[in-house]
Protein backbone atom coordinates (compact mmCIF):
# COMPACT_ATOMS: atom_id res chain seq x y z
CA UNK A 1 0.00 0.00 0.00
CA UNK A 2 1.70 3.22 -1.21
CA UNK A 3 1.03 6.19 1.18
CA UNK A 4 -1.18 8.15 -1.35
CA UNK A 5 -3.54 5.07 -0.90
CA UNK A 6 -3.05 5.60 3.00
CA UNK A 7 -4.61 8.67 2.69
CA UNK A 8 -7.63 7.54 0.32
CA UNK A 9 -8.61 4.84 2.78
CA UNK A 10 -7.98 6.77 6.02
CA UNK A 11 -8.25 10.47 6.53
CA UNK A 12 -6.09 11.80 9.46
CA UNK A 13 -7.87 11.90 13.18
CA UNK A 14 -8.10 14.33 15.40
CA UNK A 15 -5.92 14.05 17.88
CA UNK A 16 -5.50 14.87 21.84
CA UNK A 17 -4.42 18.23 23.14
CA UNK A 18 -4.88 19.65 19.96
CA UNK A 19 -7.92 21.97 18.46
CA UNK A 20 -10.55 19.86 17.59
CA UNK A 21 -11.91 19.97 14.16
CA UNK A 22 -13.96 23.27 13.65
CA UNK A 23 -17.66 22.70 11.73
CA UNK A 24 -20.45 24.80 11.31
CA UNK A 25 -23.49 22.03 10.93
CA UNK A 26 -27.76 22.14 10.89
CA UNK A 27 -28.32 20.01 14.24
CA UNK A 28 -32.18 20.21 15.73
CA UNK A 29 -31.66 23.38 17.35
CA UNK A 30 -30.77 25.30 14.50
CA UNK A 31 -27.09 25.65 12.70
CA UNK A 32 -24.08 25.45 15.17
CA UNK A 33 -20.94 25.74 15.44
CA UNK A 34 -17.71 24.15 17.35
CA UNK A 35 -17.09 28.27 18.16
CA UNK A 36 -20.44 28.77 19.23
CA UNK A 37 -19.31 26.04 22.37
CA UNK A 38 -16.32 28.20 23.37
CA UNK A 39 -16.34 28.52 27.08
CA UNK A 40 -18.38 25.45 28.12
CA UNK A 41 -16.65 22.02 27.88
CA UNK A 42 -18.64 20.10 25.21
CA UNK A 43 -19.48 16.63 24.92
CA UNK A 44 -19.71 15.70 21.13
CA UNK A 45 -21.06 12.04 20.48
CA UNK A 46 -22.69 10.07 17.31
CA UNK A 47 -24.61 7.32 17.20
CA UNK A 48 -25.55 5.06 14.13
CA UNK A 49 -29.11 5.95 13.04
CA UNK A 50 -31.79 7.12 14.40
CA UNK A 51 -34.95 5.25 15.37
CA UNK A 52 -32.45 2.39 16.41
CA UNK A 53 -32.69 0.76 19.59
CA UNK A 54 -29.29 1.28 21.33
CA UNK A 55 -29.33 4.88 20.46
CA UNK A 56 -32.36 5.20 21.99
CA UNK A 57 -31.58 4.18 25.54
CA UNK A 58 -28.13 6.05 24.95
CA UNK A 59 -30.09 9.15 24.22
CA UNK A 60 -32.47 8.56 27.29
CA UNK A 61 -29.35 8.01 29.40
CA UNK A 62 -27.79 11.23 28.16
CA UNK A 63 -31.04 13.14 28.93
CA UNK A 64 -31.02 11.39 32.17
CA UNK A 65 -27.41 13.12 32.56
CA UNK A 66 -28.06 16.17 31.73
CA UNK A 67 -28.52 18.31 34.53
CA UNK A 68 -25.38 17.17 36.35
CA UNK A 69 -23.68 17.60 33.49
CA UNK A 70 -24.81 21.40 32.71
CA UNK A 71 -23.69 21.87 36.66
CA UNK A 72 -20.28 21.24 35.75
CA UNK A 73 -20.64 23.47 32.72
CA UNK A 74 -20.56 21.24 30.12
CA UNK A 75 -22.77 20.53 26.98
CA UNK A 76 -24.35 17.70 24.97
CA UNK A 77 -24.42 17.50 20.88
CA UNK A 78 -25.46 14.71 19.42
CA UNK A 79 -24.50 13.36 15.46
CA UNK A 80 -25.97 11.14 13.03
CA UNK A 81 -25.99 10.69 9.32
CA UNK A 82 -29.85 11.20 9.79
CA UNK A 83 -31.97 14.14 8.21
CA UNK A 84 -32.55 16.97 10.71
CA UNK A 85 -36.35 15.78 9.90
CA UNK A 86 -35.91 12.43 10.81
CA UNK A 87 -34.05 13.78 14.09
CA UNK A 88 -37.19 15.67 14.98
CA UNK A 89 -39.38 12.58 14.15
CA UNK A 90 -36.88 10.58 16.28
CA UNK A 91 -36.23 13.22 19.50
CA UNK A 92 -40.32 13.69 19.49
CA UNK A 93 -41.27 9.54 19.56
CA UNK A 94 -39.02 9.45 22.48
CA UNK A 95 -40.57 11.91 23.82
CA UNK A 96 -43.83 10.44 23.20
CA UNK A 97 -43.38 6.73 23.66
CA UNK A 98 -40.81 6.83 26.83
CA UNK A 99 -41.84 10.28 28.25
CA UNK A 100 -37.78 11.34 27.78
CA UNK A 101 -38.03 14.95 26.42
CA UNK A 102 -33.97 15.02 24.60
CA UNK A 103 -32.74 18.68 26.10
CA UNK A 104 -29.44 18.93 23.48
CA UNK A 105 -29.39 19.76 19.95
CA UNK A 106 -28.36 16.89 17.19
CA UNK A 107 -26.50 17.13 14.11
CA UNK A 108 -27.92 16.29 10.90
CA UNK A 109 -24.37 15.24 8.98
CA UNK A 110 -25.66 14.36 5.56
CA UNK A 111 -22.92 15.66 4.06
CA UNK A 112 -20.82 13.91 6.53
CA UNK A 113 -18.33 16.43 7.21
CA UNK A 114 -17.91 16.41 11.13
CA UNK A 115 -18.07 12.44 10.97
CA UNK A 116 -15.19 12.98 8.64
CA UNK A 117 -12.84 15.27 10.18
CA UNK A 118 -13.83 13.59 13.95
CA UNK A 119 -12.98 9.87 12.29
CA UNK A 120 -16.35 8.84 13.15
CA UNK A 121 -17.75 6.03 10.58
CA UNK A 122 -15.74 2.87 10.49
CA UNK A 123 -15.91 0.86 7.02
CA UNK A 124 -15.25 -2.07 8.51
CA UNK A 125 -18.82 -1.66 10.95
CA UNK A 126 -20.50 0.19 8.50
CA UNK A 127 -20.37 2.99 5.08
CA UNK A 128 -23.26 4.48 6.18
CA UNK A 129 -23.44 5.21 10.03
CA UNK A 130 -21.25 6.41 12.58
CA UNK A 131 -19.73 4.43 15.42
CA UNK A 132 -20.59 5.24 18.98
CA UNK A 133 -17.87 7.97 19.66
CA UNK A 134 -17.47 10.50 22.66
CA UNK A 135 -15.29 13.68 22.09
CA UNK A 136 -14.51 15.34 25.45
CA UNK A 137 -13.70 19.06 23.90
CA UNK A 138 -12.70 21.71 26.75
CA UNK A 139 -13.49 25.51 27.13
CA UNK A 140 -11.04 26.69 24.59
CA UNK A 141 -11.80 24.14 22.24
CA UNK A 142 -9.29 21.71 22.55
CA UNK A 143 -9.86 17.68 22.39
CA UNK A 144 -9.70 16.06 25.53
CA UNK A 145 -10.39 12.50 25.24
CA UNK A 146 -12.11 10.56 22.81
CA UNK A 147 -13.93 7.45 22.90
CA UNK A 148 -14.82 5.06 20.43
CA UNK A 149 -17.28 2.04 20.87
CA UNK A 150 -18.92 -0.34 18.36
CA UNK A 151 -22.40 -0.32 16.99
CA UNK A 152 -23.04 -3.12 19.41
CA UNK A 153 -22.19 -1.82 22.58
CA UNK A 154 -24.19 1.24 24.88
CA UNK A 155 -22.18 3.63 26.34
CA UNK A 156 -21.87 4.13 30.62
CA UNK A 157 -22.68 7.42 31.10
CA UNK A 158 -21.21 6.71 34.43
CA UNK A 159 -17.76 7.36 33.04
CA UNK A 160 -18.28 10.05 31.08
CA UNK A 161 -19.58 11.98 33.86
CA UNK A 162 -16.00 10.83 35.55
CA UNK A 163 -14.19 11.74 32.82
CA UNK A 164 -15.77 15.16 33.15
CA UNK A 165 -15.03 15.73 36.64
CA UNK A 166 -11.55 14.01 36.51
CA UNK A 167 -10.64 16.78 33.47
CA UNK A 168 -12.05 19.72 35.67
CA UNK A 169 -10.14 18.81 38.65
CA UNK A 170 -7.06 18.54 37.13
CA UNK A 171 -7.33 22.04 35.19
CA UNK A 172 -7.87 23.43 38.86
CA UNK A 173 -5.65 21.81 40.43
CA UNK A 174 -2.55 21.25 38.40
CA UNK A 175 -2.82 17.71 39.51
CA UNK A 176 -3.79 14.12 38.04
CA UNK A 177 -5.95 12.23 38.94
CA UNK A 178 -5.39 8.09 39.19
CA UNK A 179 -7.02 4.60 37.98
CA UNK A 180 -10.80 4.62 39.04
CA UNK A 181 -10.30 7.92 41.10
CA UNK A 182 -14.06 9.64 41.97
CA UNK A 183 -14.76 13.06 43.09
CA UNK A 184 -13.18 13.20 46.68
CA UNK A 185 -10.64 10.49 46.28
CA UNK A 186 -6.67 11.81 45.83
CA UNK A 187 -5.03 13.29 43.40
CA UNK A 188 -1.71 12.57 42.18
CA UNK A 189 1.25 14.81 42.40
CA UNK A 190 3.16 15.49 38.85
CA UNK A 191 6.45 13.44 39.34
CA UNK A 192 9.54 15.05 40.20
CA UNK A 193 11.80 15.54 36.79
CA UNK A 194 15.41 15.81 38.25
CA UNK A 195 16.95 13.75 40.28
CA UNK A 196 17.30 17.23 42.66
CA UNK A 197 13.51 17.82 42.61
CA UNK A 198 13.42 13.86 43.11
CA UNK A 199 15.33 14.18 46.62
CA UNK A 200 13.80 17.53 47.86
CA UNK A 201 10.62 15.10 47.64
CA UNK A 202 11.08 12.57 50.27
CA UNK A 203 10.45 15.24 53.02
CA UNK A 204 7.56 17.31 50.73
CA UNK A 205 4.99 16.13 53.00
CA UNK A 206 2.86 14.44 50.67
CA UNK A 207 1.58 10.37 51.19
CA UNK A 208 4.41 8.46 48.95
CA UNK A 209 4.57 5.08 47.88
CA UNK A 210 8.23 5.43 46.24
CA UNK A 211 10.14 9.01 45.04
CA UNK A 212 7.85 9.32 41.90
CA UNK A 213 4.23 8.35 43.34
CA UNK A 214 2.83 10.68 45.74
CA UNK A 215 -0.63 11.41 46.69
CA UNK A 216 -2.36 14.39 48.33
CA UNK A 217 -6.20 15.66 49.45
CA UNK A 218 -7.47 18.24 47.58
CA UNK B 1 -33.55 26.94 18.00
CA UNK B 2 -33.50 28.77 14.51
CA UNK B 3 -34.57 32.22 15.45
CA UNK B 4 -35.41 33.22 12.06
CA UNK B 5 -38.42 31.34 10.10
CA UNK B 6 -37.91 30.70 6.78
CA UNK B 7 -40.88 33.09 6.23
CA UNK B 8 -38.54 36.09 7.85
CA UNK B 9 -40.66 35.96 10.95
CA UNK B 10 -38.87 35.45 14.48
CA UNK B 11 -39.24 32.06 16.40
CA UNK B 12 -40.03 32.50 19.77
CA UNK B 13 -36.52 32.33 21.04
CA UNK B 14 -35.57 34.48 18.34
CA UNK B 15 -38.37 37.20 19.75
CA UNK B 16 -36.91 37.01 23.16
CA UNK B 17 -33.32 37.18 21.98
CA UNK B 18 -33.75 40.01 19.75
CA UNK B 19 -35.67 42.17 22.72
CA UNK B 20 -32.58 41.29 25.28
CA UNK B 21 -30.53 43.10 22.67
CA UNK B 22 -32.43 46.37 22.75
CA UNK B 23 -29.43 47.75 25.25
CA UNK B 24 -26.47 46.70 23.34
CA UNK B 25 -24.71 44.06 25.55
CA UNK B 26 -22.73 40.80 25.22
CA UNK B 27 -23.37 37.21 24.14
CA UNK B 28 -22.66 36.08 27.16
CA UNK B 29 -24.75 38.29 29.08
CA UNK B 30 -27.75 37.92 26.83
CA UNK B 31 -27.69 34.45 27.67
CA UNK B 32 -28.13 35.36 31.50
CA UNK B 33 -30.83 37.88 30.21
CA UNK B 34 -33.16 35.44 29.07
CA UNK B 35 -31.75 31.91 30.67
CA UNK B 36 -31.10 30.52 27.16
CA UNK B 37 -27.88 28.34 26.73
CA UNK B 38 -24.67 30.31 25.40
CA UNK B 39 -24.42 28.57 22.09
CA UNK B 40 -27.35 28.72 20.89
CA UNK B 41 -27.58 32.57 21.68
CA UNK B 42 -24.30 32.90 19.45
CA UNK B 43 -25.75 30.73 17.20
CA UNK B 44 -29.08 32.75 17.29
CA UNK B 45 -27.36 36.32 16.77
CA UNK B 46 -25.47 35.01 14.19
CA UNK B 47 -28.64 34.34 12.05
CA UNK B 48 -30.35 37.41 13.13
CA UNK B 49 -26.72 39.59 11.89
CA UNK B 50 -27.42 37.87 8.84
CA UNK B 51 -31.02 38.98 8.56
CA UNK B 52 -30.08 43.00 8.92
CA UNK B 53 -31.80 42.41 12.41
CA UNK B 54 -28.68 42.66 14.74
CA UNK B 55 -25.07 44.16 14.73
CA UNK B 56 -22.08 43.03 16.19
CA UNK B 57 -19.63 46.00 17.85
CA UNK B 58 -16.54 44.09 18.80
CA UNK B 59 -18.25 41.86 21.83
CA UNK B 60 -21.35 43.59 21.81
CA UNK B 61 -24.53 42.89 20.22
CA UNK B 62 -27.48 45.50 19.24
CA UNK B 63 -30.56 45.94 17.29
CA UNK B 64 -30.12 47.29 13.94
CA UNK B 65 -33.40 49.73 12.50
CA UNK B 66 -34.92 46.95 10.96
CA UNK B 67 -34.09 44.31 14.11
CA UNK B 68 -35.91 47.15 16.51
CA UNK B 69 -38.69 47.70 14.22
CA UNK B 70 -38.84 43.76 13.76
CA UNK B 71 -38.90 43.93 17.86
CA UNK B 72 -41.42 46.40 18.27
CA UNK B 73 -43.84 46.00 14.70
CA UNK B 74 -45.99 48.31 16.40
CA UNK B 75 -43.82 51.11 15.97
CA UNK B 76 -42.75 53.44 18.80
CA UNK C 1 -1.95 21.61 3.70
CA UNK C 2 -1.39 19.17 0.69
CA UNK C 3 -1.99 15.46 1.12
CA UNK C 4 1.45 14.30 1.44
CA UNK C 5 1.90 16.69 4.78
CA UNK C 6 -1.30 15.11 6.25
CA UNK C 7 0.34 12.16 5.94
CA UNK C 8 3.30 12.90 7.44
CA UNK C 9 1.52 14.82 10.34
CA UNK C 10 -1.09 12.00 10.81
CA UNK C 11 -0.60 8.88 10.34
CA UNK C 12 -3.59 6.39 9.78
CA UNK C 13 -5.24 5.10 12.87
CA UNK C 14 -6.44 1.72 13.64
CA UNK C 15 -10.69 1.47 12.59
CA UNK C 16 -13.01 -0.28 14.53
CA UNK C 17 -14.26 -3.81 13.24
CA UNK C 18 -11.27 -4.26 11.25
CA UNK C 19 -7.90 -6.51 11.83
CA UNK C 20 -5.81 -4.69 14.59
CA UNK C 21 -2.55 -3.64 12.97
CA UNK C 22 -0.15 -6.75 13.57
CA UNK C 23 3.28 -6.29 15.29
CA UNK C 24 6.18 -7.76 16.80
CA UNK C 25 7.65 -6.64 19.96
CA UNK C 26 9.89 -6.87 22.68
CA UNK C 27 8.09 -7.34 25.87
CA UNK C 28 8.98 -8.24 29.47
CA UNK C 29 7.91 -11.38 29.07
CA UNK C 30 10.11 -11.96 25.67
CA UNK C 31 9.36 -10.98 22.05
CA UNK C 32 5.43 -11.02 21.34
CA UNK C 33 3.19 -11.14 18.12
CA UNK C 34 0.23 -9.90 18.07
CA UNK C 35 -0.96 -13.21 16.63
CA UNK C 36 -0.04 -14.73 19.56
CA UNK C 37 -2.72 -13.62 21.33
CA UNK C 38 -4.78 -15.39 18.95
CA UNK C 39 -8.05 -17.24 20.98
CA UNK C 40 -7.51 -14.54 23.05
CA UNK C 41 -9.40 -11.28 23.91
CA UNK C 42 -6.46 -8.91 24.18
CA UNK C 43 -6.65 -5.36 25.97
CA UNK C 44 -3.93 -3.77 24.32
CA UNK C 45 -3.34 -0.13 26.78
CA UNK C 46 -0.37 2.60 26.40
CA UNK C 47 1.03 4.57 29.37
CA UNK C 48 2.78 7.75 29.16
CA UNK C 49 6.23 6.67 31.07
CA UNK C 50 7.52 3.68 33.67
CA UNK C 51 8.51 5.35 37.03
CA UNK C 52 5.69 8.15 37.01
CA UNK C 53 2.90 8.25 39.37
CA UNK C 54 -0.81 7.80 37.31
CA UNK C 55 0.79 4.96 35.35
CA UNK C 56 1.86 3.45 38.31
CA UNK C 57 -1.63 3.52 40.22
CA UNK C 58 -2.76 2.41 36.63
CA UNK C 59 -1.08 -0.74 36.61
CA UNK C 60 -1.46 -1.69 39.93
CA UNK C 61 -5.26 -1.69 38.69
CA UNK C 62 -5.13 -3.41 36.05
CA UNK C 63 -2.88 -6.09 38.23
CA UNK C 64 -5.99 -6.18 39.92
CA UNK C 65 -8.72 -6.62 37.32
CA UNK C 66 -6.46 -9.20 35.71
CA UNK C 67 -8.18 -12.58 37.79
CA UNK C 68 -11.50 -11.49 36.51
CA UNK C 69 -9.78 -10.85 32.68
CA UNK C 70 -8.50 -14.38 33.10
CA UNK C 71 -12.16 -16.05 33.90
CA UNK C 72 -13.17 -14.31 30.86
CA UNK C 73 -10.47 -15.34 28.75
CA UNK C 74 -8.82 -12.03 27.81
CA UNK C 75 -5.22 -10.56 28.37
CA UNK C 76 -3.46 -7.73 29.19
CA UNK C 77 -0.52 -6.14 27.50
CA UNK C 78 1.15 -2.72 28.30
CA UNK C 79 3.28 -0.23 26.49
CA UNK C 80 5.40 2.60 26.80
CA UNK C 81 8.59 4.12 24.94
CA UNK C 82 10.94 3.02 27.69
CA UNK C 83 13.72 0.01 27.64
CA UNK C 84 13.17 -3.28 28.21
CA UNK C 85 15.45 -2.57 31.30
CA UNK C 86 13.38 0.32 33.10
CA UNK C 87 10.30 -1.65 32.67
CA UNK C 88 11.85 -4.31 34.54
CA UNK C 89 13.11 -2.15 37.22
CA UNK C 90 9.80 -0.59 37.59
CA UNK C 91 7.81 -3.55 37.29
CA UNK C 92 10.03 -4.53 40.74
CA UNK C 93 9.59 -1.63 42.33
CA UNK C 94 5.80 -1.73 42.02
CA UNK C 95 6.39 -4.97 43.70
CA UNK C 96 8.70 -3.63 46.29
CA UNK C 97 7.40 -0.53 47.46
CA UNK C 98 3.63 -1.44 46.87
CA UNK C 99 3.49 -4.82 47.10
CA UNK C 100 1.98 -5.31 43.90
CA UNK C 101 2.81 -8.08 41.27
CA UNK C 102 2.33 -6.85 37.17
CA UNK C 103 1.67 -10.29 35.53
CA UNK C 104 1.26 -9.16 32.37
CA UNK C 105 3.76 -8.49 29.81
CA UNK C 106 4.53 -4.65 28.71
CA UNK C 107 6.16 -3.82 25.33
CA UNK C 108 9.31 -1.44 24.96
CA UNK C 109 8.27 0.48 22.34
CA UNK C 110 11.64 2.61 21.86
CA UNK C 111 11.41 2.30 17.85
CA UNK C 112 7.75 3.26 17.97
CA UNK C 113 6.04 0.95 15.67
CA UNK C 114 3.39 -0.01 17.90
CA UNK C 115 2.61 3.32 19.27
CA UNK C 116 2.67 4.79 15.70
CA UNK C 117 0.56 2.10 14.12
CA UNK C 118 -1.78 2.43 17.15
CA UNK C 119 -1.83 6.52 16.82
CA UNK C 120 -0.96 6.42 20.10
CA UNK C 121 1.56 9.47 20.49
CA UNK C 122 -0.18 12.38 20.76
CA UNK C 123 1.92 15.56 19.62
CA UNK C 124 0.15 17.73 21.04
CA UNK C 125 0.01 16.41 24.67
CA UNK C 126 3.70 14.48 24.25
CA UNK C 127 6.35 13.85 21.56
CA UNK C 128 7.83 11.22 23.93
CA UNK C 129 5.10 9.58 25.43
CA UNK C 130 2.55 7.35 24.57
CA UNK C 131 -1.35 8.95 25.75
CA UNK C 132 -3.30 6.45 28.29
CA UNK C 133 -4.66 3.80 24.62
CA UNK C 134 -6.95 0.73 25.37
CA UNK C 135 -7.37 -1.00 22.34
CA UNK C 136 -10.27 -3.97 22.86
CA UNK C 137 -8.95 -6.59 20.20
CA UNK C 138 -11.61 -10.27 19.65
CA UNK C 139 -9.85 -13.54 19.54
CA UNK C 140 -10.07 -13.43 15.64
CA UNK C 141 -7.48 -10.17 16.00
CA UNK C 142 -10.14 -7.51 15.35
CA UNK C 143 -10.36 -4.67 17.11
CA UNK C 144 -13.71 -3.78 18.38
CA UNK C 145 -13.15 -0.85 20.85
CA UNK C 146 -10.77 2.22 21.75
CA UNK C 147 -9.72 4.52 24.67
CA UNK C 148 -7.88 7.87 24.11
CA UNK C 149 -7.28 9.28 27.79
CA UNK C 150 -5.11 11.98 28.38
CA UNK C 151 -1.73 12.07 30.38
CA UNK C 152 -3.43 13.40 33.42
CA UNK C 153 -6.22 11.58 33.63
CA UNK C 154 -6.34 7.40 34.70
CA UNK C 155 -8.85 5.31 33.51
CA UNK C 156 -11.64 3.09 34.85
CA UNK C 157 -11.20 -0.72 35.33
CA UNK C 158 -14.50 -1.17 36.09
CA UNK C 159 -15.86 0.26 32.74
CA UNK C 160 -12.93 -1.59 30.85
CA UNK C 161 -14.34 -4.98 32.76
CA UNK C 162 -18.02 -3.75 31.47
CA UNK C 163 -16.78 -3.17 27.83
CA UNK C 164 -15.54 -6.75 27.68
CA UNK C 165 -18.68 -8.27 29.35
CA UNK C 166 -20.59 -6.31 26.77
CA UNK C 167 -18.54 -7.38 23.95
CA UNK C 168 -18.52 -10.93 24.73
CA UNK C 169 -22.44 -11.05 25.07
CA UNK C 170 -23.02 -9.44 22.20
CA UNK C 171 -21.01 -11.39 20.02
CA UNK C 172 -22.28 -14.62 22.07
CA UNK C 173 -26.10 -13.83 21.45
CA UNK C 174 -26.14 -11.70 18.12
CA UNK C 175 -27.80 -8.70 20.71
CA UNK C 176 -26.83 -5.38 21.67
CA UNK C 177 -26.72 -4.01 25.09
CA UNK C 178 -27.82 -1.13 25.43
CA UNK C 179 -26.34 2.56 27.47
CA UNK C 180 -25.29 1.72 30.80
CA UNK C 181 -25.59 -2.20 30.63
CA UNK C 182 -24.77 -4.52 33.53
CA UNK C 183 -24.34 -8.24 33.01
CA UNK C 184 -27.56 -9.67 34.17
CA UNK C 185 -29.56 -6.49 32.29
CA UNK C 186 -31.71 -7.33 29.80
CA UNK C 187 -30.08 -6.58 26.07
CA UNK C 188 -31.35 -5.06 23.18
CA UNK C 189 -32.79 -7.13 20.11
CA UNK C 190 -31.61 -5.43 16.49
CA UNK C 191 -34.09 -3.34 15.10
CA UNK C 192 -36.50 -4.86 12.46
CA UNK C 193 -35.01 -3.34 9.15
CA UNK C 194 -37.89 -3.59 6.71
CA UNK C 195 -41.50 -2.69 7.28
CA UNK C 196 -42.62 -5.78 7.26
CA UNK C 197 -40.12 -7.08 9.65
CA UNK C 198 -41.39 -4.17 11.91
CA UNK C 199 -45.08 -4.92 11.71
CA UNK C 200 -44.00 -8.45 12.50
CA UNK C 201 -42.09 -7.39 15.72
CA UNK C 202 -45.36 -5.98 17.54
CA UNK C 203 -46.59 -9.72 18.14
CA UNK C 204 -43.49 -10.98 18.52
CA UNK C 205 -43.60 -11.35 22.84
CA UNK C 206 -40.50 -9.15 23.03
CA UNK C 207 -40.57 -5.98 25.84
CA UNK C 208 -41.02 -2.82 23.61
CA UNK C 209 -40.94 0.83 24.13
CA UNK C 210 -41.52 1.10 20.00
CA UNK C 211 -41.16 -1.25 17.11
CA UNK C 212 -37.69 -0.45 16.95
CA UNK C 213 -35.91 -0.59 20.55
CA UNK C 214 -37.03 -4.27 22.08
CA UNK C 215 -35.42 -5.61 24.89
CA UNK C 216 -35.24 -9.37 26.47
CA UNK C 217 -33.59 -11.00 29.38
CA UNK C 218 -30.64 -13.54 28.40
CA UNK D 1 9.52 -15.22 29.32
CA UNK D 2 12.17 -15.55 26.53
CA UNK D 3 12.76 -19.44 26.69
CA UNK D 4 16.38 -19.08 25.38
CA UNK D 5 19.10 -17.25 27.34
CA UNK D 6 21.48 -15.04 25.38
CA UNK D 7 23.93 -18.04 26.25
CA UNK D 8 21.61 -20.62 24.72
CA UNK D 9 20.66 -21.73 27.76
CA UNK D 10 17.22 -22.52 28.91
CA UNK D 11 14.98 -20.59 31.14
CA UNK D 12 12.96 -22.27 33.41
CA UNK D 13 9.72 -21.61 31.29
CA UNK D 14 11.31 -22.80 28.45
CA UNK D 15 12.53 -26.16 29.89
CA UNK D 16 9.62 -26.61 30.73
CA UNK D 17 7.85 -25.99 27.17
CA UNK D 18 10.98 -28.16 25.53
CA UNK D 19 9.79 -30.93 27.86
CA UNK D 20 6.22 -30.62 27.34
CA UNK D 21 6.40 -31.34 23.90
CA UNK D 22 8.39 -34.65 24.05
CA UNK D 23 5.58 -35.71 22.64
CA UNK D 24 4.01 -33.92 19.68
CA UNK D 25 1.78 -31.50 20.45
CA UNK D 26 -0.22 -28.49 19.46
CA UNK D 27 0.67 -25.20 21.15
CA UNK D 28 -3.15 -25.21 22.75
CA UNK D 29 -2.08 -28.52 24.42
CA UNK D 30 1.53 -27.44 25.52
CA UNK D 31 -0.21 -24.29 26.94
CA UNK D 32 -2.64 -26.25 29.09
CA UNK D 33 -0.30 -29.27 30.01
CA UNK D 34 2.43 -26.75 31.58
CA UNK D 35 -0.20 -24.33 32.68
CA UNK D 36 1.84 -21.34 30.70
CA UNK D 37 -0.63 -18.64 28.81
CA UNK D 38 -1.13 -19.31 25.47
CA UNK D 39 0.53 -16.39 24.25
CA UNK D 40 4.08 -17.30 25.91
CA UNK D 41 4.01 -21.11 24.73
CA UNK D 42 3.91 -19.67 21.27
CA UNK D 43 6.60 -17.17 21.50
CA UNK D 44 8.48 -19.71 23.19
CA UNK D 45 8.23 -22.32 20.78
CA UNK D 46 9.11 -19.64 17.93
CA UNK D 47 12.32 -18.83 19.93
CA UNK D 48 13.19 -22.58 20.21
CA UNK D 49 12.41 -23.11 16.60
CA UNK D 50 14.87 -20.60 15.51
CA UNK D 51 17.59 -22.10 18.04
CA UNK D 52 17.05 -25.20 16.33
CA UNK D 53 15.69 -27.20 19.34
CA UNK D 54 11.57 -27.06 18.38
CA UNK D 55 10.39 -28.62 14.87
CA UNK D 56 6.89 -27.13 13.36
CA UNK D 57 4.46 -29.99 11.91
CA UNK D 58 1.35 -28.28 10.78
CA UNK D 59 -0.01 -26.84 14.05
CA UNK D 60 1.85 -29.50 16.32
CA UNK D 61 5.52 -28.95 17.91
CA UNK D 62 8.30 -31.54 18.86
CA UNK D 63 11.63 -31.82 19.86
CA UNK D 64 14.37 -32.04 17.17
CA UNK D 65 17.35 -33.69 17.64
CA UNK D 66 19.07 -31.10 19.53
CA UNK D 67 15.86 -30.68 21.65
CA UNK D 68 15.69 -33.96 22.65
CA UNK D 69 19.65 -33.74 24.13
CA UNK D 70 19.23 -30.53 25.63
CA UNK D 71 16.16 -31.86 27.34
CA UNK D 72 17.72 -34.79 28.84
CA UNK D 73 21.58 -33.54 29.25
CA UNK D 74 22.62 -36.46 30.51
CA UNK D 75 21.80 -38.48 27.20
CA UNK D 76 19.67 -41.54 27.18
Amino acid sequence: MTVIEQVEARPGLPRLNEPAPAFEAVTTHGPLQLSDYEGSWLILFSHPADFTPVCTTEFMAFAEIYPELQKRGAELLGLSIDSVYSHIAWVRNIEEKAGVKIPFPVIADLDRKVATAYGMVMPGESKTETSRCVFLIDPKGILRAMIYYPLTTGRNMDEILRLVDALQTADANSVATPANWRPGDKVIVPAPNTTELAEERVDAGYECTDWYLCKKSL
Amino acid sequence: MPCVRPDGTLSGSGRALLEAVQAEMTAVDAAKKIGMPLHLVRSGLREMIAAGLVREDGERFGQTEKGAATARPSGG
